[in-house]
């Protein structure tokens, strides 16, 4: 397709990501980029150059981001996209999988003294806008006959720093999110998050419709390494995983069957992604989970034979 | 016949010179003025002595991290010393900010004889610094020859990055400018109604939609598979909507020269590019330098609307820095820092374009 | 038109001595303008002052009406004295009118909304009546067919007629005026000095600065020379250019009666 | 010998290409049709684009539900309403924010500029510091400011400043009564317009009654008198059919009233600060070019001050003051869609923000929105180019 | 320097007739301007035209190099006519210098590259030579010692002498002039009218609108009196002053002759 050929012939991958949001994607001072939605970005570049650092990021509001991938500003998009029936159907997207199964949630100042959100009648919400977020929290108040006052903002950053001032009684966003934005708080012991989840929000990789090869390829490296963190190939044994005699380790190192060729790929892409990146429980854990400020749980995350609902389907 | 001998100069009475006679006319002359210079004082007092306090006497200069400033009851100004390099040079690698400083440099020292009164070809050089100048510095900036390591354009940012997009803008759209203001005066209908809409419409929108345009819809409008740096595009959307202001000051100059000029030129047999090359513009762009200088001034300020479509200017990178958990709680040292870094480039400037004017008004003898 | 029969003229008409400046001292800053000016004004009485550019004149002619504040000295202008007090500054405005070497008229209005503007707003006079004074007084100067033209249609000549004739919408009992002329062509300069001159036979107190001389001669009581911040000489004009008593008015007189 | 001359000298018809008309006239064929090629081939890639990637085009998702909440709204509006809607109300959160501003903008920018050349050394010291600070900041940077300089030392809805229990200003903005309309409250508009129009033949009648007799007339009192009392009476006489709805301070924020939100008044603040500094010089420019001979005729026939500077200074400043005033008006509107920055819903933030976002239609929702500030920008130089010629004529 | 050994001259340069109008119309819009022009210049004839303000003097010099375009008739110079044609019109340009009344000289060029302009860039010159030719007429002006200045730096007279010389450099066959002396002060007129009389003795073709009487008497082989569009009356300067035919041209030299 038209997006991969101009992928390959660029010899990297233009991917847009968050402005800023610790764990998901932001950069350090020297402007590299980090991030469980970076880590998508990188495995694709590691499956399709054998290099995970073969991409270019472009940082988006959420507003921007549709029409950025809509008009082919960027290749693909990892930028906790909620998969819904709209944006997968009407604005032209392709969702190629899920590397983040989250729920919308509540964050409030401890000195209000709210336990629920069915408390927060009449209460305004500092929320980010063009996200799910806004359309949610409607719904949310409309069946529950209460009543709201959304306060928009464009960026993740504005939006904490409006509810940091006193702007809004309570910021509401993805679980995730919640827990990263409140590090930005003055004081962030003096916040907590509600139990409520209000929604599925299921976030994933996006490409634009109207090149299947190059959607495949994303599609599939998310897998990639949902599928290493099943079998227990980690970056750290990959090599040693090499001579394997588990056929499924074999077949997703590249050692026998379809190997690359299906998806126009080198025969080791799914390797290069473990060596590079690591399987999705490496890449959660570092960005995240135990091993970030963040000490996010696995929770739904999880692997399907975990308890968790990550599953990917089989290489074979 | 009597020989007249003049009255003495006498000193004028005490009242009317020196500070009282000062005060009293400059202060105190009326009930009213007396009212409004007592309310102004009182005003200054109010606002002067603690912004004074905060942003000298009581802020914290030395160290280098937060804790040097937990005891200041002024601003923190380590905030913006740790960071200074970022906000000057954005991302750009550290062993090559030596690039950035050498074009700049070169700048300085390019433009320090179109100051000087005896030099003679202003010019040629203005020509070279508008032609081959950017050239030079694209190639510090951007590097991949001579040796010179790559550095991407999302690289680019701080302060450098907003001096890059006011100059690129006013360089651009110079000659787009010109070709405009020509258009709009012409006799041809179709050629001025071209150029009446464009100029009236790129001045009806705002430059942040027409930002939002160039950075993330372009491609929509391109052919399949053609693509551009984002920087360049953002170029080219303030250059276009900068051209239209241009066009405007040029349409100045030129309505200008008086139509004398035009007639002996042509009577010359001088055809009309080169009447225009070699009699108008000349004059009329040098009558409009205050002008430009001015459009340079805005243009300047506007730069830091492209924060909104994440290209990070001085402001988006200050504005960044507040997001550093170490240091959070430090925004109004970093918007006083963009303010004063602002306003001593354009405050200077539009000093410098008023002084200008002042001279073509006056001795236009050259 | 003569002024004694004016309404507006003060209780005390019967005095003759309508301007009065005693010790007169103004400074520019450091700089001294007039030095010790004494000068008695009588009712009806026609005075030219002429002397060297930059000896004071207009500076003084100003101070009568306040455009400039003198420091020292009295000025008394028909009764009034002139200080601080916005009420004496606003009456003695009243009395006098002034007509100035670049006619200063309002561009913006009509010649004939320039005469009535004054009538209207500062003697609250109705407009119906003010425009019928102020058609009379542009008869006066020549110029009624061009009442409802902009000032920028008018030559200069008529230019000034119509700020004469603007000055005397106010009934003003002395008219002051500053080089009238000095700013005009020559063929329209005597189109205004003509104007003067019938003013001048109507009965009113008029002090000129100007230069030309024929126009001292013909209607002047006193001629003023003035160089160097004072009044030099004073005297009836045949005694003036005849006789002169200063090396310098003899000297200033040499130069501009030679040009 | 005069034939033969014709003989020698007259040529053939000219060639085409050297006769100027011809010449200008296929450059004109040829710019319109590299135009129209221009936009075509933008339009056809657009269209290819578009298809390619399964994006549908046209207008019909204004008909949609919008399914998001506006904060502020001068219109109806809730969740259930269409993205048509959204259009309007952030249409309509640009306009307020713009006409307020320059209002305001004007106000302070010709307060300004006459205090800039007043004699007091003080007063024009400060308004000089004024427009030399606040013209050489960005106003993004100024916006921003004035935002979180606002929220930062207001109280919490809780405790907010209360004045009179009618008034309270928190961070969550100035909240205030709103009147409530009962039955019967038709008679008092009724008799306020009935007000106006007698006011406006008042102004009329004293203008005539001045300009025959020269008896000043209050016309200013009177017209207040009549404005206010008419309606009061009317007011009295059916019972006071309006009541308040005075904001209460719920659990979380202040309920019912009428309320100025932080976003706006930081946007206004912000706005009008700096384009007053524009037109102050522009005013004061304007004032400058009026010769000084005009203010001293003026005195000299005894006008006092202010009716100097309002008949003979302000009339003629007007014309140098007026194209200025008109570009810094626009600038003005194209500056409000700054808003965006700190989350004030005007049309850049709602419509070309989150709608754009949900419906992802956004060659549509960009056109739609540049050809509003358009529309907004050519009105208000048409307007002030009208108001120009106006005062020209009378000049000239 | 007479123009017959002239390089450029065309190759019919026996014939006598240089400037031919045959019944040239022009409007301005609605507006009338030329009518029915009718006019024949010999090489090396001298023509004053003269007329009252309005008349059409200006306008129809300037239809002779196609400054402005005539709507009717033709105009032939040097053998070429004057049409649309471009080719035409530069052609017809090289041939012919024009002086305004208002220099209209180059500000921001030396009198020197004011000069060397055209030659260079319209003739092609090398730069060397252009400034060679320059430096010939500003000494036959008389002032090649003001060559480096610019025009701002100059007098009236001498900026007047030097947009004579900046078209002289062009060896123009025919040489117009639109009242060249009557922006300026009278000291000025003389220094002009010289540099034009001896450029008139040198045998150059020339068409002079001007009111000076003196310099028609001097130099000019014949006189036109326009008025109204037309021209009126057409004679030697000797009968034309002292036996003027049509009462119109009367008027006309009773006025300026008085002034
Ligand atoms: N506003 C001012 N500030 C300072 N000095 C002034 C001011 N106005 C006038 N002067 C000075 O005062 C002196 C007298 O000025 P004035 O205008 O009265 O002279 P004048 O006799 O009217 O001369 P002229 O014939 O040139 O009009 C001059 O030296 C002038 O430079
Ligand atoms: N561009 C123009 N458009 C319309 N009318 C014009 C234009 N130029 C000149 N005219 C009119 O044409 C008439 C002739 O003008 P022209 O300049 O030829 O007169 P002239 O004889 O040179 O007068 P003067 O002695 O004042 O220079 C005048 O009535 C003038 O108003
Ligand atoms: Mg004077
Ligand atoms: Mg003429």
């Amino acid at each position: 397709g038209a997006t991969l050929d101009a992928v390959k012939k660029k010899g990297f991958v233009q991917c847009g990501v968050s402005i800023g949001l610790p764990g998901f994607s932001n950069a350090d001072e020297k402007g590299n980029w980090s991030g469980l939605d970076v880590d998508v970005c990188r495995a694709v570049a590691a499956a399709l150059f054998a290099d995970a650092n073969m991409v270019k990021y472009t940082p988006l509001t959420a507003k921007e981001r549709f029409t950025a991938l809509q008009s082919g500003e960027i290749d693909m998009l990892s930028r906790n996209t909620t998969w819904t029936l709209t944006r997968d159907s009407s604005l032209g997207l392709n969702f190629a999988g899920v590397n983040y199964y989250d729920g919308q949630g509540f964050m409030v100042t401890k000195k209000l003294g709210v336990k629920s959100a069915l408390e927060l009648d009449g209460a305004s919400f500092c929320i980010q806008a063009g996200t799910t977020t806004e359309l949610n929290l409607a719904d949310y108040f409309r069946s529950n006959n209460m009543k709201y006052t959304p306060v928009t903002f464009d960026t993740s950053d504005e939006t904490v720093k409006a509810f940091d001032a006193g702007r809004c009684d309570a910021l509401t966003s993805d679980q995730s999110q919640l827990y990263a934005l409140r590090i930005k708080l003055g004081n962030p012991d003096g916040a907590t998050v509600l139990p409520e989840v209000i929604s599925k929000e299921p976030l994933g990789p996006v490409t634009a419709q109207g090149d299947d090869e190059w959607y495949k390829i994303v599609r599939w490296s998310l897998f990639a390494m949902v599928n290493a963190e099943e079998m227990g190939i980690t970056s750290g044994n990959v090599d040693a995983k090499m001579s394997s005699d588990d056929p499924n380790v074999r077949r997703l190192l590249g050692q026998e069957g379809i190997k690359g060729s299906g998806l126009g790929l080198a025969d080791g892409w799914a390797a290069n992604i473990i060596k590079q990146v690591g399987n999705y429980g490496e890449s959660f854990e570092r960005n995240v989970g135990q091993g970030s400020s963040l000490k996010i749980a696995r929770g739904q995350n999880a692997l399907w034979n975990k308890g968790g609902l990550q599953y990917a389907p089989p290489i074979r | 016949m009597s020989v007249h001998t003049p009255h003495p100069d006498l000193p004028p009475p005490a009242n009317i010179v020196g500070v009282i006679g000062w005060s009293r006319s400059n202060l105190f002359s009326t009930p009213l003025n007396t009212a409004l210079s007592l309310f102004a004082l009182y005003l200054i007092y109010l606002i002067v002595p603690p912004m004074i306090n905060w942003i000298f006497l009581d802020a914290t200069w030395v160290g280098d991290t937060r804790e040097a400033c937990a005891s200041g009851t002024g601003a923190c100004w380590v905030f913006v010393k740790v960071r200074i390099n970022q906000f000057m040079y954005g991302f750009f690698p550290e062993a090559e900010y030596w690039r950035i400083n050498l074009a700049f440099g070169l700048l300085v020292v390019l433009a320090i004889p179109l100051f000087i009164k005896r030099f003679k070809h202003k010019g040629r050089l203005a020509a070279f610094i508008l032609i081959f100048y950017p050239i030079i510095t694209f190639q510090l900036f951007s590097g991949g020859n001579f040796g010179l390591t790559h550095v991407e354009t999302s690289k680019w940012g701080g302060l450098s990055l907003t001096l890059i997009l006011a100059g690129v803008g006013i360089v651009a759209s110079l000659p787009l400018g010109i070709v405009l203001a020509l258009g709009r005066r012409s006799k041809m209908p179709i050629v001025k109604s071209v150029c009446v809409v464009f100029i009236e419409f790129w001045r009806g929108v705002p430059l942040i939609t027409v930002l939002f345009m160039s950075s993330v819809m372009l491609p929509l409008f391109l052919p399949e598979g053609t693509n551009f740096d984002k920087l360049l595009r953002a170029m080219i959307g303030i250059a276009l909507f900068q051209s239209a202001y241009m066009a405007e000051v040029i349409r100045g100059g030129l309505a200008a020269i008086p139509k004398g000029q035009y007639e002996a030129a042509e009577a010359l047999g001088l055809s009309f590019w080169k009447s225009m090359g070699l009699i108008i513009l000349p004059q009329a762009l040098k009558l409009v330098i205050p002008g430009i200088v001015n459009t340079f001034i805005a243009l300047f300020k506007d730069t830091t609307l492209v924060l909104i479509i994440g290209l990070f200017d001085l402001l988006a990178i200050i504005q960044q820095a507040f997001a550093d958990p170490d240091w959070l709680g430090y925004s109004i040292e970093g918007y006083v820092f963009a303010a004063s870094i602002f306003w001593i480039f354009c405050f200077s400037m539009s000093r410098y374009s008023m002084s200008l004017e002042k001279k073509l008004n006056t001795g236009h003898a050259r | 038109m003569s002024n004694t029969d004016n309404a507006s003229s003060p209780s005390h008409a019967s005095d003759d001595v309508t301007i009065q400046l005693r010790g007169v001292h103004k400074w520019y800053g450091q700089f001294h303008v007039l030095k010790d000016i004494n000068l008695e004004v009588k009712r009806g009485e026609r005075i030219v002052i002429c002397g060297p550019s930059g000896s004071g004149k207009s500076t003084m002619i100003r101070c009568i009406n306040r455009l400039e504040e003198h420091q020292q000295g009295q000025i008394i202008v028909d009764g009034t004295e002139l200080t601080d007090d916005v009420k004496h500054i606003d009456q003695v405005r009243k009395e006098v009118g002034m007509v100035f070497q670049h006619f200063n008229l309002f561009p913006h209005l009509t010649v004939l909304e320039n005469c009535c503007l004054a009538p209207i707003w500062v003697r609250k006079m109705p407009r119906k009546e003010a425009e019928g004074v102020a058609m009379r007084y542009l008869e006066k100067v020549k110029i009624p067919e061009q009442a409802k033209k902009y000032p920028g249609q008018l030559s200069g000549g008529q230019q000034q007629r119509v700020a004469i004739a603007r000055s005397l919408c106010m009934n003003p009992n002395i008219m002051l005026f500053d080089e009238p002329t000095s700013a005009l062509d020559p063929e329209m300069i005597k189109e205004v000095l003509d104007t003067m001159i019938e003013l001048a036979e109507s009965g009113m107190t008029m002090l000129c600065v100007t230069h030309e001389m024929g126009f001292a001669k013909t209607v002047a009581n006193r001629v003023i020379f003035m160089d160097g911040g004072e009044i030099i000489e004073e005297n009836e004009p045949h005694e003036f250019f005849n006789n002169p008593q200063s090396d310098r008015t003899q000297l200033f007189l040499s130069q501009i009666l030679q040009h | 010998m005069a034939d033969e001359q014709r003989a020698v000298s007259l040529p053939a018809k000219p060639a085409l290409w050297r006769r100027p008309a011809v010449r200008s006239i296929f450059f004109q064929i040829l710019l319109v049709v590299g135009i129209g090629y221009f936009g075509y081939t933008i339009f056809q890639n657009t269209l290819n684009n578009l298809e390619q990637r399964g994006i549908s085009t046209g207008f019909g998702f204004l008909d949609q539900e919008a399914g998001f909440g506006i904060l502020m709204t001068l219109v109806p509006f809730d969740e259930t309403y269409t993205y048509g809607r959204t259009f309007l109300v952030g249409l309509l959160n640009t306009l307020l924010v713009a006409g307020l501003g320059i209002f305001f903008a004007t106000l302070i920018g010709f307060m300004m500029g006459v205090a800039r050349l007043s004699s007091n050394w003080i007063i024009s010291r400060l308004a000089t510091v004024y427009i030399e600070v606040f013209r050489n900041i960005p106003l993004l940077l100024q916006i921003l400011f004035w935002y979180f300089a606002v929220l930062r030392p207001l109280p919490g809805p809780r405790q907010s400043l209360i004045l009179n229990d009618t008034f309270y200003l928190s961070n969550r903005g100035l909240y205030m009564p709103s009147p409530v309309y009962e039955q019967g409250f038709w008679l008092v508009m009724l008799a306020l317009g009935v007000a106006i129009v007698a006011s406006i033949f008042i102004a009329r009648w004293a203008h005539k009654r001045q300009e025959a007799t020269g008896q000043q007339f209050h016309t200013v009192l009177t017209v207040i008198g009549l404005v206010i009392g008419l309606p009061l009476l009317a007011f009295l006489v059916m019972g006071m059919p309006l009541s308040w709805d005075f904001p209460v301070l719920q659990r979380f924020n202040m309920a019912g009233g009428m309320v100025i939100i932080p976003e706006l008044a930081a946007l206004l603040v912000a706005l009008s600060i700096y384009t007053g500094a524009f037109i102050a010089e522009a005013v004061r420019s304007g004032i400058l070019a009026v010769s000084h001979g005009q203010t001293e005729a003026a005195h000299a026939l005894g006008l006092r001050p202010g009716s100097t500077l309002r008949l003979v200074i302000i009339p003629q400043a007007l014309r140098v003051i007026i194209p200025q005033l008109t570009s810094q008006y626009l600038n003005l509107t194209k500056n409000s869609s700054l808003a965006t920055a700190i989350g004030y819903p005007d049309l850049v933030a709602v419509f070309a923000g989150t709608t754009l976002n949900q419906t992802g239609q956004a060659v549509e929702v960009i056109a739609m929105t540049m050809a509003v500030y358009l529309a907004i920008s050519l009105s208000i130089s048409m307007f002030m180019n009208w108001y120009n010629k106006r005062i020209q004529l009378v000049e000239r």
